[in-house]
């Protein structure tokens, strides 16, 4: 992949008003170097002021730092100059999903289903955000793309510098995997593979399909949530969830009700329990609908107290 | 009230144009915007009803570039004429930094006139200034119709002009004197910001 | 691309924080004339110049509307779009009235931007100076340098 | 409308250590109705309980938990409960951390089905 880079900053140099600008950003991008992604982007914007695809880029790199409104800002800036573009329409709809808004997520979805029908991310993606069962996932292009790409080198799992839209590396995580779909296959991190996680919460039932411990950002640090068929949902939920604390926090703050200690959501299949852990890192708990909401809050306090001690053991 | 920004070294002043209904207070935008570069024109806003008369205001930012090293912006408006209208005429008037009065040079209009600059002065006192204070120029428009049908310049003078101020003919459909009328008023503007000013506070 | 523009730097960081605190599109501080004192945000949400002269012209008309019914004033008004709402509220500073017209999306609501608002205008109060004295602004010579603009405005 | 909307907020209230509880316009993040202790400030109620109902049922959505119709939100000084979730109003209530959490559940649904 630095051949690539290499290639491509030589093909710009020679010719710098040329739109390979975007590829460079992007190759950038899939390799973590997010600072020089950007002054690629936006050096090319600079030149192309009416280039979609070079905001879609520039859009990906805001996405990755976890820059949530400069992306939005940015796809809408797409979908102005092309009211179709797919991954405009992908990348809208990741981030409202991210912000729990699945009712636009879905809008934003059906958009670009509409669009490209073909679309098979799109699809799961769709399916994904509606809460159904995947449609035929085992087979998905982002898998087969996901697969081919070459794994970099191995980061701590505390550490991993992925945000949260691009990590489709695990096959179900769908609405990743479509917000940044082919060509722009995402960096993969290899602590996002259920088997490399460290196995924390060993001991406690769903230990690595029911039990998620995620950091600020809304990147796995530990545990795992599987979906109905056994696939693992944890960076899309973490995805989700990462927005939750910070929300509660501020909360808490307004309204004079001091640090908060859990949060529970009953919902129609399950019951869910959120706790802050250490540092900003949030553990989540899910139990089935019949299991009392006392007994749910119990289990996440000691999945809580094994997530601190692992956190403190590992120096983070 | 001119706005000053020294940190961007930037000045905005508001000017409107004011006038009985029909005397050319949006065909004098209408011009400058025709004529006027696109990068040094904003968007011209238009509150019309559907027999073109001003229902609220036109409103058209201009930018004129540098001048003692200050970017320069003037918002150019007009009021709706119409007598009816004096609540919003009022409304527009608040904050300007100068006002273009467009007379109507038809002689069946010279009441319209007069009435309106009278409202003019009331509205201005209404927003506790004093008019003697207050930049101003006056257009006498529609000079391009038959001379049977309009007073010349000097009687229009004698019938509005008691203070004075600085006067032109225009026809400003077709754009002669709109240029004119709005080099003055910007001058006048200005003045009150220079070094030249007297009496400054 | 999200931009923003201070004319008076006291309201910057106010206005910084409100913004991301309402997670506001826009936020744009004007005078009761219609000019902009301050706006940061995504700006290609409007039209920055004219949503201020509008603005300002809505809080007038209302104001006067209010007047003429006896009310002291309406203080806030909100609209509610499909896509996005606008918030357009008065604050009284000792720089004198301000306008401040808010753009938001779907993802905060009028409750959020209203609660964040009323510290908004606490903190601008807080930062205002009290109105001061200028001295001149342009050179004796300024008419020369006017004339030339205008010139070339008029592609003379 | 209104008079029945409020007599769910009696019965709630009567619940030991409710401080406050309100409908609120679950989009606009506005209280519709209320009743609540002095201390409680209502904009701030009804704002942050929608905002935190909505990425709350979002992010639950997220883990496979399907629709979310309750939340209860724990913390040191206080409770903050939502029902109604996913509706135009929600019904929240604020009360002290010793509430019992039950109780106050069974009489939100109530309100919620109010005006379901």
């Amino acid at each position: 992949m630095a051949d690539d880079i290499r290639a491509l900053s030589t093909a710009l140099a020679r010719d710098p008003s040329s739109l390979r600008y975007v590829d460079l950003a992007e190759a950038l991008r899939r390799r973590g170097q997010l600072q020089e992604a950007m002054q690629v982007a936006l050096h090319g914007l600079g030149r192309h002021p009416g280039h979609a695809d070079g905001y879609d880029c520039l859009a990906r790199i805001h996405s990755d730092r976890a820059e949530l409104s400069e992306a939005r800002a940015a796809w809408e800036r797409v979908l102005a100059i092309l009211p179709e573009h797919l991954g405009a329409l992908k990348g809208i709809g990741f981030l409202y999903f991210r912000q729990g808004d699945v009712r636009r997520a879905s809008e934003a979805l059906e958009h670009a289903l509409a669009v490209d029908p073909a679309d098979e991310a799109t699809r799961r993606a769709l399916a994904a955000v509606r809460g159904e069962p995947a449609p035929a996932r085992r087979s998905g292009p982002a898998r087969t793309r996901a697969a081919l790409q070459p794994a970099p080198e191995p980061a701590p799992a505390a550490s991993v510098v992925t945000a949260a839209p691009a990590t489709p590396a695990a096959p179900a995580a769908p609405v990743a995997a479509a917000a940044s779909a082919a060509p722009h296959a995402p960096a993969v991190s290899a602590a996002s593979a259920p088997s490399a996680r460290p196995p924390v919460f060993g001991g406690l039932e769903g230990a690595t399909t029911d039990i998620l411990l995620l950091d600020a950002r809304g990147l796995v640090m530990a545990g795992g949530l599987s979906a109905g068929d056994g696939s693992d949902v944890s960076e899309l939920a973490a995805a989700a969830l990462a927005g939750v604390s910070g929300e509660a926090e501020r909360t808490c703050e307004y309204m004079a009700l001091g640090a908060w200690t859990a949060i529970v959501a009953e919902a129609e299949h399950a019951n869910v329990v959120l706790a802050p852990a250490s540092e900003g890192a949030v553990l989540m708990v899910r139990r089935e609908r019949s299991t009392p909401v006392g007994l749910a809050l119990r289990i996440a306090d000691r999945a809580r107290g094994a997530a601190v001690r692992w956190l403190q053991s590992v120096g983070v | 009230m001119s706005l000053v920004n020294f940190t961007t070294r930037e000045i905005t002043c508001k000017i409107v144009y004011y006038g009985p209904g029909r005397s050319g207070k949006t065909s004098n935008l209408q011009y400058v915007y025709g004529q006027v570069p696109d990068d040094r024109r904003g968007r011209m806003v238009s509150l019309a009803t559907q027999t073109d008369r001003t229902l609220f205001f036109d409103f058209l930012p201009l930018d004129l570039g540098s001048i003692s090293g200050f970017t320069t912006k003037f918002q150019l408006y007009t009021v709706p004429g119409q007598v009816y209208y004096n609540a919003t005429r009022k409304l527009v008037l608040q904050g300007a930094d100068g006002v273009v009065f467009v007379a109507d040079s038809q002689m069946r209009q010279l009441d319209e006139n007069i009435e309106s600059l009278q409202n003019l002065h009331v509205n201005v006192l209404e927003h506790g200034i004093d008019i003697r204070t207050l930049p101003m120029v006056l257009q006498y428009n529609k000079q391009d119709l038959p001379r049977e049908l309009i007073l010349a310049p000097e009687e229009l003078d004698e019938a509005l002009n008691f203070r004075a101020l600085q006067a032109f003919p225009a026809d400003a459909l077709h754009g002669p004197g709109v240029f004119e009328t709005l080099k003055a008023i910007s001058a006048e503007v200005l003045r009150r910001l220079s070094a030249a000013a007297p009496g400054r506070r | 691309m999200s931009t923003t523009t201070v004319v008076e730097s006291w309201t910057e960081g106010p206005l910084v924080r409100f913004v991301a605190q309402a997670s506001a599109r826009l936020v744009v501080v004007m005078t009761p004339a219609g000019q902009v004192l301050a706006q940061h945000g995504f700006t290609r949400a409007v039209d920055l110049m004219s949503a201020s002269a509008l603005g300002a012209a809505i809080m007038a008309s209302s104001g006067e509307i209010a007047k003429q019914m006896g009310e002291p004033s309406f203080g806030t008004l909100y609209h509610a779009g499909k896509k996005h709402g606008i918030h357009l509220a008065p604050c009284e500073t000792p720089r004198g009235r301000l306008i401040v017209l808010t753009v938001f999306g779907k993802e905060t609501s009028i409750g959020l931007v209203q609660v964040f608002f009323d510290e908004f205008v606490a903190a601008l109060k807080q930062a205002a100076p009290a109105r001061q004295q200028t001295g001149p602004v342009l050179a004796a010579d300024f008419e020369r340098e006017l004339n030339n603009s205008l010139a070339s405005l008029f592609r003379r | 409308m209104s008079e029945q909307l409020m007599r769910a907020l009696d019965r709630l209230s009567r619940v030991r250590g409710v401080r406050g509880s309100m409908y609120v316009a679950a989009e606009d993040g506005l209280p519709v109705a209320q009743l609540l202790m002095e201390n409680v400030n209502g904009k701030v109620l009804a704002a942050f309980a929608a905002s935190l109902a909505r990425k709350v049922s979002g992010a639950a959505a997220a883990t496979g938990g399907g629709r979310v119709r309750f939340v209860q939100m724990l913390s040191a000084g206080g409770v903050l409960l939502v029902a109604g979730v996913g509706g135009e109003l929600l019904v929240a209530v604020v009360a002290d951390p010793g509430v019992n959490v039950g109780l106050a559940r069974l009489e939100m649904l109530r309100a919620a089905e109010t005006t379901a």
